[in-house]
């Protein structure tokens, strides 16, 4: 399986998009120019320019305004965006992309090859920690024509094509941010990008609004006239606004679980829990294994056992969402399917801690911990008090901690806590988005480093093969090695594959279209009458 | 009250007023700065990666990297060249932040509150009057209960009733965004918008003022000026206003102006369900997001609003009662 | 025709109260051009037969019965609406407290024009108000009708009362205590007014008080009204002099004579000597503007062993904060208090407890002056306690000091409110002399009480001080009590003492000019109660 | 200001109809309180049936929440923590601004000014703002939210105090008391502070009520304690699913309507029964 072959065919075969436009039209329904979407959008982001803020909310508004190079399928196949076609050298180290003509930024400017030169290696490189990472294995990039870049590694790095979506690298316009410091330029409060819709609104804690770009260079798109981005910060309050018809579409967590149940009910309504495979967060119970017993392998997998899965699924999470078996996403490239964590089975867990040495006092209790709610609402506080019952049950007494966000991060960050809940995005590999949570090299007081302090040489070696090697067989076989390991050794407590419910009116089309669900660009997005 | 007495009296109370304020800048600084977490570490936790130098990017961008003392040598320096400082996060001066989000709670605490005053007054005068018959009665079991519900329960109750089942009204929001609607249009939107979360806020504060100008009013009709009054053949309902809603009404001045700065408070819960862009919420989600210069600016624009309402408390009740010499 | 006949009124009680009516078969008449005065103890009823004309009962107190005919028309029978259309035209009234009784955020001239436009004479009123101003003696009537209450003194705002009152040139007015709230001087420029303005317009007057001076200073007829009933009524001059019921006999016996027994001079070693003392009240803070009251300067005295020296003067004199100085509940600025020599004013608060024991204190207020939440017992023994003395000795102390201001030694359990008035003074006596002190400052021990009252406590300051040979500062306002009481007396006038000497020498042949008007003020003065 | 017996007060109270009623409602609420561990054995986070069980389904008498935990064990048990929060930190603001106050009002000058403008500063401070303010530092727990209450609500205390303490310092029975040589402690202790008791115990039960209230709302914002049942946790975490599962938010809604209510009536029925004017009034001799 190559990429660069993938990549090809995708970019001569037809736009995915434009297909699903099709087939509406083939049923009949033709895109309709015209209306504004009202969405909402949960919290209200501090700023609208990717880059200077990578947040989810932020995302979700920008990507409407910026676009990258590419963006993916369900499957994590490459989708041509700004990039009209690209190859990839067979060492994997040469990386050329030929650019859509008549791309202009919303001021008018045309976007060359030097806009994108200048996002990859200065804006993002210098703001974004995810890009950083990775464009530092840039060696050069150069355009030898308008339309064209080329980009040379200094080794074959396989996952580098999933760095070119608008949430990792959208690509800004030179001309208003070179010479300047990014996070302050005039133009982050305005932003300016390539998407189909441009910036024309924002009255902080109430709503952001955005317009059609009449330039688009996807003629005659996008069909919306403009997109309303409401803050509603009450949960409630969101589910009456899409329910009452005041708003469209909800995404990420516009909308609490235990809503949904009701609002699959609603015959106008269509809810699709599709649109995170690029992201594919997974939920751990993250612990921290400087604090004893949880060095015990044991004592980790006797809590992996006591807990209920499909409960928490179903009860907390009402089917948004699946069990996790695996640090790897099954929607992830290089899930092995093959590699479980053990069941849920109370006995046999209490049997471990048992044996581990951990005697129950008369109260039946071996040992207690705490744990860190995390504090994004209102259903982990759910999972919170759900992990003390289940703790419970094979003698740990857990005792729950609240706090807020900023404690949250500042304490995981700190290593001050014993045991928490976490999830991270994956962003389509391994290496991208697995890796960072369990190699030793990791181990960083920064919040998503591998903040629980797990440690094994074996791990750390496989997940360095797999990063270095150009060969998806060999990664495929690293990878494999390495989630047999984790699942073992269970440095952390996987919980959930995560997905959030996405929910909108009937009327309104083409909303989940790629792996990217509602980070696209919605310039096939339309409302039927 | 002779202008220049007046004019002695706003610099003396300015004086103290500034010193208050400042007072509380600093403290709210400290207390501020001692929560634990920082804006990066928030920013660092939220945006699903982050690394060293991201966070002391951010730091040093924050100025965060400073001891404690020189930012808030800093801060204050900046305060009093009345300068709120500027959100890193929101790449906004703090001072814009506030003001955009000024109005939109200042309508709706104008609202709670005249509303509050005007009917909880007017309940109480009436049970007053009719002390110990039904009205009485009925007006005092009312009172008791806004007092007695929380405030957020009642705004619940309201969204299920008038916009869940009615359908009346709008449940969240201040306006109908994008509905291009020009003058009068605007206004009668604005206070549809306006209509629940106004009342919510003000039922609690109705009930307050209700109680209270009832137990005024009874204890100022007991008092002699009342009998002289009654002894000179003043008919009773011109008793009632210009003798013992009058005197009666001091009390509720006072009240109300401490009052009126701890509704900027009570508007949090309020803007919370109801979605209502104003500063309480912006305060709420700055302290989330550790978003110091906003906090402290909401700080600041709260505190100064409390001391102007006291300011101008104290001369309403100068102008009302000429007892008061306006002597600080 | 009288213009007012009451006949047979009585008015009842809410169930629960000490006796079932509060006034009870109460008959008699105004006429035109008459004053008459209701005397009686507080509890008497006179208020209740005040209100009950102006038909301002209160809910809880109902007519159960008699007639109140006001030229001719039966008010008991009138509407209300008619009821208020007299009160204030025909019927007028005012009240004992003059700071009370009018609206404190009206201007005066808007409150009395109230009066003429709620009667239909809103017309009148820009030229009215300054004139009635005027004829209550009152100096630049305009300003005053600008001002507010709180501007005006005592005696200014009873004026304005009686100008309201007057307004519509009523035909009979109605004073409940008027004066009784009012320095002595102030009191008697009332009374000549009231007395002036009511020969001049032949109006009639029903006047209440609890004063014989001012009866005798006053009424052409009395009523005496004891427990809601009259028991005698008649002719002033029959009524003060011959008195025939054994009531009315008793308050008469015991209102203190105005005149000053010879007294011998008293030779013992001087206790205490104050001189130099100055306090001053600031007010105002950092910013605010600063008024200056001085509150005593220039008042130097001595006080000899076994000797009564009185303090007199109107409010406001400084006479109450010289004796709390003596005691330190003041702390003047500068001077010397030196008792046996010592200068008190200069210890501290441990080294003035010793001091304690030896001087003591009785408070005016019989009501404020005993802690609610304490036995009699327990506030009686407290002062030994609070000295060492152990406390089942204290409370031994306590029960002989109870015989001692003569009451019963079942009283040690009970609280303060479970006692009349005058039964309290005696309390706060028996505290003062449970600490065997030998010297008593007395801050007007008897002001509140009611004659007969006033007369016991004042027999038993007497004897007991004769008994324990008490050495007494005795602050009054009451001059006929002075005279009766103390051995010398200091007349004080804002801060100083401007006159002192034996009692009888400044009664009898005033130097001051203030004394004079003191002396001259005393109401009922030409009236000498017959020994009886 | 005559001091009452028990019966007499007792009396006086009896006569507040509401307050008799107040006074029922919370001891039955404080009853629920010390009884929960027997009427609902178990710890209320226990699942004890399947989630969002409506009101009398599966002997389920107020229904059950979204994790299938019992609703009435909830309020039982979350009775207890309420009223202890309500009465600790009514107890510490009464302790700081009793304290203040009898200072500012007993000893007057300097010390009064200090503590008055100490005062103002606190009450300048929107209170709520304020509460969550010092939750969110010192991290939501039983004890920060007690805390976080206990500041926000001295204030009015300390002004009261200092008004009545003022207001009885000059009154003649502590000048008695000045010159019999009793210590200043021994004043304010014995003779100033047993006379100021009436207001005070008025405002404490208004302060209980108010400290539920804020607990309530401090839940509401996800700022309780997340180990403890409190009414303020049920009704947060009921108001997000009140239109699926009414009654999670209804209840405990009610329950703190109820106390709050209670708490009110009682301390209108102690402020009638404590205050000598209003006695007199009803007493009704003139």
């Amino acid at each position: 399986m190559t990429v660069s072959r993938r990549g090809l065919l995708a970019a001569t075969a037809a736009v995915p998009g434009l297909m699903r436009v099709q087939d509406a039209q083939a049923q009949g329904i033709a895109p309709r120019r015209g209306g504004t979407l009202t969405t909402m959008l949960t919290p209200e982001p501090p700023v609208l320019q990717i880059g200077v803020n990578n947040q989810g909310p932020t995302l979700v508004i920008a990507s409407k305004m910026f676009q990258s190079l590419l963006s993916f399928t369900p499957a994590l196949e490459p989708i041509p965006v700004l990039a009209k076609s690209w190859t990839i050298s067979p060492d994997g180290k040469e990386y050329v992309f030929t650019l859509q003509e008549g791309v202009k930024f919303h001021d008018g400017q045309p976007m060359t090859a030097e806009d994108v030169i200048f996002s990859i290696m200065k804006f993002h490189t210098e703001l974004a920690p995810r890009a950083r990472a990775v464009f530092a294995l840039i060696e050069s990039a150069t355009a030898p024509d308008p339309l064209t870049v080329r980009i040379v590694l200094k080794q074959p790095f396989q996952p580098f094509l999933l760095m070119f979506d608008a949430s990792a690298c959208a690509i800004v316009p030179k001309h208003l941010f070179d010479g300047q410091d990014y996070r302050t330029a005039p133009a982050v409060q305005r932003p300016v990008g390539t998407g189909p819709f441009r910036f024309a609104e924002w009255q902080r804690g109430n709503f952001v609004r955005l317009e059609r770009f009449a330039d688009y260079w996807k003629p005659g798109q996008p069909y919306l006239d403009a997109i309303i981005y409401r803050v509603v910060p009450d949960s409630q309050s969101r589910r009456l606004a899409i329910e009452t018809g005041q708003a469209q579409l909800t995404q990420a967590n516009d909308i609490e679980p235990f809503d949904v149940p009701a609002l699959r009910a609603k015959p106008n309504l269509e809810v699709n829990v599709k649109g995170w495979e690029y992201f594919s967060p997974v939920s751990w119970i993250e612990l921290n294994h400087r604090v004893k017993p949880l060095d015990d392998m044991r004592v980790r997998q006797a809590i992996s056992m006591a807990i209920d899965r499909n409960f928490i699924a179903q009860r907390l999470w009402f089917g948004v969402g699946k069990p996790a078996t695996n640090p790897v996403a099954s929607t992830t490239r290089f899930h092995d399917a093959g590699a479980k964590v053990a069941a849920y089975d109370v006995r046999a867990a209490n049997a471990l801690l048992d044996a581990a040495g951990h005697k129950a006092n008369a109260q039946g209790v071996r040992f207690t911990l705490k744990h860190l709610v995390l504090p994004y609402g209102e259903i982990w506080s759910r999972l919170g008090e759900y992990l003390k019952q289940a703790f419970r049950q094979v003698g740990i007494a857990l005792e729950l901690e609240s706090t807020d966000a900023g404690s949250w991060a500042r304490r995981v960050g700190a290593w001050e806590y014993e045991t928490t809940i976490n999830f991270v995005y994956q962003f389509g590999d391994p290496t991208l988005g697995v890796e960072r949570t369990y190699v030793s090299t990791n181990i960083q007081k920064v919040t998503f480093t591998n903040t629980g302090g797990y440690s094994n040489p074996k791990v750390d070696e496989l997940f360095a093969t797999a990063r270095g090697s150009a060969d998806p067989k060999d990664r495929q076989a690293a990878f494999s090695a390495v989630q047999k390991i984790l699942c073992e050794e269970v440095p952390q407590i996987w919980l959930m594959e995560m997905a959030f419910p996405t929910i909108h009116d009937k009327k309104l089309r083409n909303v989940i279209t790629t792996g990217l669900g509602v980070h696209t660009s919605f310039d096939d997005v339309f409302l039927t009458a | 009250m002779e202008v220049s007495k007046l004019l002695g009296f706003l610099l003396r109370r300015g004086v103290k007023a500034a010193v208050v304020v400042l007072a509380i800048v600093v403290c709210n600084f400290l207390l501020v700065h001692a929560a634990p977490g920082d804006p990066a570490s928030v920013i660092a936790g939220q945006s699903g990666a982050a690394d060293a130098v991201f966070l002391e990017q951010l730091r040093r961008q924050f100025g965060l990297d400073q001891p404690l003392h020189v930012q808030l040598w800093i801060y204050v320096k900046s305060v009093l060249s009345l300068d709120l400082g500027f959100s890193h996060r929101q790449q906004q001066a703090v001072s814009l932040l506030v003001l955009e989000r000024l109005p939109a709670t200042l309508l709706l605490t104008g609202a709670a509150f005249v509303f509050a005053v005007t009917l909880g007054v007017t309940l109480g005068a009436l049970a007053a009057q009719r002390v110990g018959k039904w009205a009485d009665s009925l007006i005092t079991v009312v009172a008791l209960t806004f007092y007695a519900t929380p405030l957020f329960w009642v705004g619940l109750m309201l969204v299920l009733v008038f916009s869940v089942w009615l359908e009346w009204l709008p449940s969240f929001g201040m306006s109908s965004v994008g509905a291009d609607l020009h003058g009068l249009a605007v206004v009668w939107d604005v206070a549809q918008h306006l209509l629940l979360p106004a009342l919510t806020l003000g039922l609690f504060y109705l009930a307050v003022y209700a109680r209270l100008t009832r137990a005024t009013m009874l204890e100022v009709a007991d008092q002699d000026f009342v009998k002289t009054a009654r002894a000179k053949g003043v008919p009773e309902g011109r008793i009632l206003r210009s003798h013992i809603l009058r005197n009666a009404l001091l009390p509720v001045i006072t009240f109300a102006g401490i009052q009126a700065g701890q509704l900027l408070g009570g508007s949090i819960l309020v803007e919370t369900v109801f979605a209502w862009p104003g500063i309480g919420r912006l305060a709420f989600e700055a302290l989330l997001a550790r978003d110091y210069p906003v906090l402290l600016g909401v700080f600041f624009c709260t505190s100064v609003m409390v001391v102007l309402f006291n300011l101008v408390t104290d001369l309403l009740y100068a102008i009302i009662d000429p007892r008061v010499e306006v002597a600080g | 025709m009288s213009l007012l006949s009451v006949e047979g009124l009585t008015v009842a009680l809410p169930p629960g109260g000490d006796r079932a009516d509060a006034i009870e078969d109460v008959s008699f008449s105004v006429d035109a051009g008459e004053i008459l005065c209701v005397v009686g103890e507080s509890g008497s009823g006179k208020s209740i037969t005040a209100n009950a004309v102006m038909g301002l009962l209160p809910k809880g107190l109902p007519v159960r019965a008699g007639a109140i005919a006001f030229e001719g028309t039966d008010l008991l029978r009138l509407g209300a609406e008619p009821m208020r259309k007299l009160r204030g035209q025909r019927l007028a009234m005012i009240f004992q407290e003059p700071m009370t009784a009018l609206n404190p955020l009206m201007r005066v001239g808007d409150q009395i024009a109230e009066v003429l436009q709620v009667h239909g004479a809103a017309a009148d009123a820009a030229r009215r108000v300054p004139e009635l101003l005027a004829a209550v003696n009152l100096p630049d009537p305009a300003a005053i009708a600008r001002s507010h209450p709180f501007r005006l003194s005592g005696g200014q705002r009873q004026r304005v009362m009686i100008a309201m009152a007057l307004a519509l040139e009523p035909a009979l007015l109605i004073a409940d205590e008027p004066t009784t709230a009012l320095d002595v001087t102030t009191q008697m420029q009332i009374l000549r007014l009231i007395r002036e303005i009511q020969s001049r317009r032949g109006m009639g007057v029903l006047f209440i008080t609890h004063d014989f001076g001012v009866v005798a200073e006053i009424a052409d007829r009395v009523a005496v009204m004891q427990h809601g009933r009259i028991v005698e009524q008649g002719p002033a001059a029959e009524v003060l002099n011959a008195p025939q019921h054994p009531y009315t006999r008793g308050l008469i016996a015991a209102v203190p004579h105005g005149a000053a027994p010879e007294r011998a001079a008293i030779t013992g070693e001087e206790v205490l000597r104050v001189t130099d003392i100055a306090k001053t009240y600031r007010r105002g803070g950092i910013f605010g503007a600063k008024a200056v009251v001085r509150a005593v300067h220039d008042a130097d005295f001595t006080l000899k062993r076994g000797e009564t020296l009185g303090l007199v003067g109107e409010s406001g004199s400084g006479k109450s904060t010289l004796a709390r100085c003596v005691v330190k509940l003041v702390t003047p600025e500068q001077g010397e208090i030196a008792y046996d020599g010592t200068n008190l004013r200069l210890l501290s608060r441990a080294a003035w407890k010793p001091y304690r024991q030896r001087i003591q204190m009785i408070f005016q207020d019989p009501y404020a002056s005993l802690n609610p939440r304490r036995t009699v017992g327990d506030t009686i023994a407290e002062g030994p306690v609070t000295h060492g003395t152990p406390r089942a000795e204290a409370l031994g102390r306590a029960r002989e000091l109870l015989r001692l201001v003569q009451l019963d030694a079942g009283a040690m359990d009970r609280y303060p409110h479970e006692f009349s008035g005058g039964q309290r003074q005696r309390i706060g006596i028996a505290r003062a002399l449970a600490m065997r002190p030998d010297l008593l400052i007395a801050d007007e021990p008897v002001s509140a009480l009611d004659v007969s009252v006033q007369a016991q406590v004042l027999a038993l300051l007497a004897e007991i001080k004769a008994r324990l040979g008490l050495t007494m500062l005795f602050i009054t306002h009451d001059l006929r009590v002075a005279a009766q009481i103390c051995d010398r007396v200091a007349v004080m006038q804002r801060g100083a003492i401007v006159e002192q000497g034996p009692t009888r020498q400044v009664f009898s042949a005033p130097q001051h000019a203030y004394t004079r008007q003191l002396l001259d003020s005393i109401p009922g003065r030409g009236w000498t109660p017959p020994q009886l | 200001m005559p001091a009452f017996t028990v019966k007499d007060f007792w009396r006086r109270y009896r006569r507040n109809k509401g307050a008799v009623v107040g006074l029922v409602v919370l001891l039955l609420v404080m009853l629920m309180a010390a009884t929960a561990p027997w009427l609902f054995p178990g710890s209320p986070w226990d699942m004890a049936s399947a989630p969002f069980l409506p009101p009398g389904e599966m002997g389920m008498l107020l229904g059950t929440d979204s994790l299938g935990r019992d609703v009435a064990a909830g309020i039982a048990h979350g009775a207890r923590i309420s009223l202890l929060v309500g009465a600790v930190s009514t107890a510490a603001a009464l302790l700081v601004g009793v304290t203040l106050g009898a200072i500012a009002g007993y000893l007057g000058g300097f010390a009064d000014d200090a503590i008055m403008r100490f005062t103002e500063f606190f009450q300048t401070i929107p209170s709520f703002v304020l509460a969550i303010l010092l939750v969110a530092i010192f991290t939501p727990s039983i004890g920060s939210v007690v805390f976080a209450i206990a500041v926000v609500s001295w204030p009015p205390v300390a002004r009261v105090v200092r008004a009545e303490f003022l207001s009885l310092r000059g009154r003649e029975f502590v000048q008695a008391a000045e010159v019999l040589g009793k210590s200043r402690v021994s004043i304010v202790l014995t003779d100033i502070l047993p006379n100021a008791l009436s207001p005070i115990v008025v405002l404490s039960s208004l302060m209980v009520a108010t400290a539920i209230l804020l607990e309530s709302a401090l839940s509401f914002l996800g700022l309780g304690d997340p180990n403890l049942m409190t009414w303020g946790f049920l009704i947060g975490s009921g108001r997000s699913v009140i239109r699926l599962a009414w009654w999670m938010s209804v209840f405990p809604g009610i329950a703190i309507f109820l106390t709050v209510l209670a708490l009110n009536l009682v301390g209108e029925g102690l402020s009638d029964a404590l205050n000598p004017r209003l006695a007199r009034q009803r007493g009704g001799a003139a």
